[in-house]
């Protein structure tokens, strides 16, 4: 698991951080840097040629030197997502796209019809095609088959922080496809529930607003950090057996008689 | 000319898209653009005329999660 | 939470670890290395004046220089538990004991009542009881009026790494006992249990059996400290609210009309 | 003189504890001892005689959860 | 929801029963008749005309007067689906199916996408779909288009015995269909499941191995059926609010002062 | 199961049933009525010369003809437990007890020490008691030292609703007392709860406030005994086996060849 | 004479506790005593004499959980 | 003629697939038939010819979950 790469890309941070919703430009800076993440999560938003907004946080961003993946967050068609995906290519200069295409605004889960017309679209065209997903295996394999070589389902909903709401459906997922790199996708909102993502076996996980709305966010981004890198280092040190009934750690043998 | 720049209306007076990005204070920033809803790319701007009611988008990198 | 001292001893790194089960003495020395935890859990066993095994091992330890807490695990009487820990303060210089006395086999669950006496008689003859217990709020008191300043509540049955079986219980106590110094003690099995643990405000973690029966402890024994580390810096960083539905963490405002 | 070592009979000629553990070879080995379910610190091991049938413990720093 | 229907069918006992795997026939009609479920599932297999099993099934089921949905269990694609479907409607002279279009054999989730597939088929063309599908918001609306009047969300997969896999994703699309006929099929273990999918608002739940592989299957699927009742009527009961604390069931006031 | 005795009484309607705060008298003798319990939990209150509420309460369920189980609801002492105890004996004619010694009062959780210790003043003095504990295997041994002959751990904190907040808890009591009826007491807040309970091996179940506070508490009381019959009965009938994946209910064998 | 009923002062004038209730309008009804926080049983309350102060309690069947 | 009947090869001489059911013992049995992977109604039975080669399904009620 340690060498699965991500389109080639070799990520040695598995946490990747979306860049919305913090206090300060400042503050979101000192997440990514305290946290040494590798990779951010982008959008695209109208521009006014007056206060130029968009410009200043690209400086920013690209000042910090870490990779983006920018994203299709809020379109609810292929088309929409397309385009927004062809124009976020030539802005950040990057083939990489997290493909979301939104079905329903409660949950905002994906539209897994569209995400796959879209998938095959972008990826026919040259994209690599990171797709916000669910835990159906079949909508997976059809992701594959359009030529996506990540997969990204859902922890749960956008934003909840409710953690992993579908343990089974995230370890069937995991089993069923062994040698594609997978990453839980929002809804995570402490470092145990990234913990436990990576224990599963998962290859990194994506967040945002648990960080962004901690009370400190740069000391939060550390600790999802941490807690990732411990996830992932459990797994592949090959975790204990559970057992129902306790065993004793101390030797019970040459235990002295004191009664 | 009429156009809607972002959702807005707004007047300017430009041959092409090139020409209305200049003339609504773009200048170099860097921004994507799509024109009734389909992109185009930052190299086919001139070669893009604009008419009276055209719906332009200028997107530039924002926060994302 | 961060300055909060244990019997005057202030701890940078709240994993507490046991020193059993290792596959070998060399392992149990690189996990205590790696993974940088400051205090080390210990026994008394029968010593041949043969073999003279607890004379090196107790070289190993002092060479770690860590500190240690000696056990009275196994023990089932009071009078047991006393002595033992009147002949560990001998040997291992401290006034340090973690405090069980175990009430039934299966689960290796503390006997409350026997603990409560062994924890005043000790207390009163000057040592520093850290005491096994469980999430009884009325013992935990008992324990308290007894002299003891630590409390270490189980998350599960020792060595069965099922993780915190009573999330309520252990809620309860936190809230109960805010300023006295809380420890998870047993049961733990992966580091995202230590992460949850933290989050939800304890101040250490103690285990052995997840991180000695890992196929590699001081990968493990890393995860954990690194996992243990994490949880605590969530809670002090304040975690975001969960909430029931979604929300989007990319912004809508500004979103492209690309239909 | 038969005493119990750590749960096994022994056979040992000694007028107090710390003789007797000289002479079960533990030399200067750091040990904690009981006699027959009591602590017996160090420094009043010379002043306990043993008798026939004495129980023993002689423990030593050891893994523990 | 007391009054909800089914395509127009009135069922008394929510509790949908499947006929497979039990000891015998002998024991099946017994769990029938013991539980008094009104509709149990069926299916169509090869047929010898030296021995004829499927005549006397038939009779058999047909003595005991209850209705008989036919399911399409075991197809893969919608063109198999679809000619089952319509072989069972002329066998079983009912145009009631329940829709099976099976993607993966581990987990024997529904092919969403030949499941709507099918469902816009065979609901052209006059049949009453049943649809096994997931807690997938969108493929849910996209079946009502296809002109589904009842959705069937599996719990766990089938003959798994788990429960609830995903409690958030079952109140999710309660919520978000609160007029639809919904029925939780296959996962469920124990009468407790049954309950708890009653108690969530779901209108009926369907299982078959957790009776049929009961010790005793008769009265198994009695304990099914009165919980799913018991549930189903805690529902429209109104249950209490959870409370984080405890609050003294027994008045307070007037209590004697015996100290 | 079926035929285990509580001190020699045989109920075949598990579920046991408070008599507090329901809207109005008329409504807790329905729920009574409707639900067929058989034995309610009552509590002793100052009575006044002048109005005699007690009076018309005590007729009220004379008339409803069930056993009453006489509660020390509110002591905190042994002292006040036990006088209230010989108080209640006197009144309602009866030896039954159930005794509550409370420790503290945001949980309302036993006080485990006075709780023993009441339990063998008031066994030796001829009472049959049922005492409100906790999962502690060894505080439910001293109990039966005691004299008691029926215990009842509670599930959550008093008239929280939160259901069984311990599984493995209640588990582990079930199988290290297989003999001794086991009652859940407090915590239940839906029918589910009730079936959980009995699916585990209980031998009855004890609440009060999710009936009482149920929009429609008479119908709350009859899906409150229908499932705990449910749950008593599937443990008795027998479970299947959980499978980690699926099985098809439907028969392979036959299966049609229709691609 | 001054005692505490249930936790209220009140007058009464009672050679014991039987005659207290009587007085205190409890006629029939079916009670348990306690005086000064024990238990009175019934057929001791004529031989229970009371005085200036005493506290009693006087309780009855109540909804309970 | 050479046909497949559930997956098995079978001889049957049957100018239809009617006759087909009939020599094939199925009588009056309650049964569904598909010829080459296509549902054939009972009624359109009698004008369903067979040929060398062609698949059926006979299919009858079976239990299911």
């Amino acid at each position: 698991m340690t060498d699965r790469n991500f389109y080639g890309l070799n990520l040695s941070n598995r946490l990747l951080l979306g860049t919305a919703q913090y206090p300060s430009p400042a503050i979101l800076a000192d997440a990514v840097k305290c946290s040494s993440v590798e990779m951010v999560t982008v959008s695209l938003r109208r521009e006014s040629g007056a206060d130029r907004a968009g410009q200043t946080f690209w400086q920013m961003i690209r000042d910090l030197g870490v990779r983006v993946l920018p994203n299709t967050a809020g379109c609810h068609t292929v088309k929409e997502a397309v385009t927004t995906a062809h124009m976020a290519r030539e802005v950040f200069q990057t083939n990489s796209i997290k493909l979301e295409v939104i079905g329903e605004d409660d949950t905002l889960q994906p539209d897994v019809f569209g995400l796959v017309e879209a998938a095959r679209i972008l990826s026919d065209d040259g994209f690599e095609v990171w797709p916000y997903t669910t835990q159906d295996l079949i909508v997976a394999g059809k992701l594959l088959d359009a030529g996506c070589e990540v997969l990204m389902p859902w922890g749960a909903p956008i934003g909840s922080g409710q953690g992993l709401n579908d343990v089974f459906g995230l370890r069937a997922m995991r089993a069923h496809f062994p040698d594609v790199p997978l990453v839980v996708d929002a809804g995570l909102g402490l470092p145990s529930h990234a913990a436990q993502a990576m224990e599963l076996g998962y290859d990194a996980v994506l967040l945002n607003t648990a960080v962004a709305k901690a009370g400190d966010p740069a000391a939060m981004a550390v600790a999802f950090s941490e807690a990732t890198r411990a996830g992932q280092a459990a797994f592949e040190a090959g975790p204990m057996e559970v057992r129902d009934m306790a065993e004793p750690s101390t030797p019970v043998m040459g235990k002295a008689f004191l009664s | 000319m009429r156009i809607v720049l972002n959702g807005e209306e707004r007047d300017v007076e430009a041959a092409n898209l090139a020409d209305a990005l200049q003339a609504l204070d773009y200048g170099d920033a860097i921004v994507a653009t799509a024109l009734n809803g389909e992109f185009i790319p930052h190299d086919q701007r001139e070669a893009t005329p604009l008419k009276e009611g055209d719906a332009i988008e200028v997107l530039a990198p924002m926060q994302g999660g």
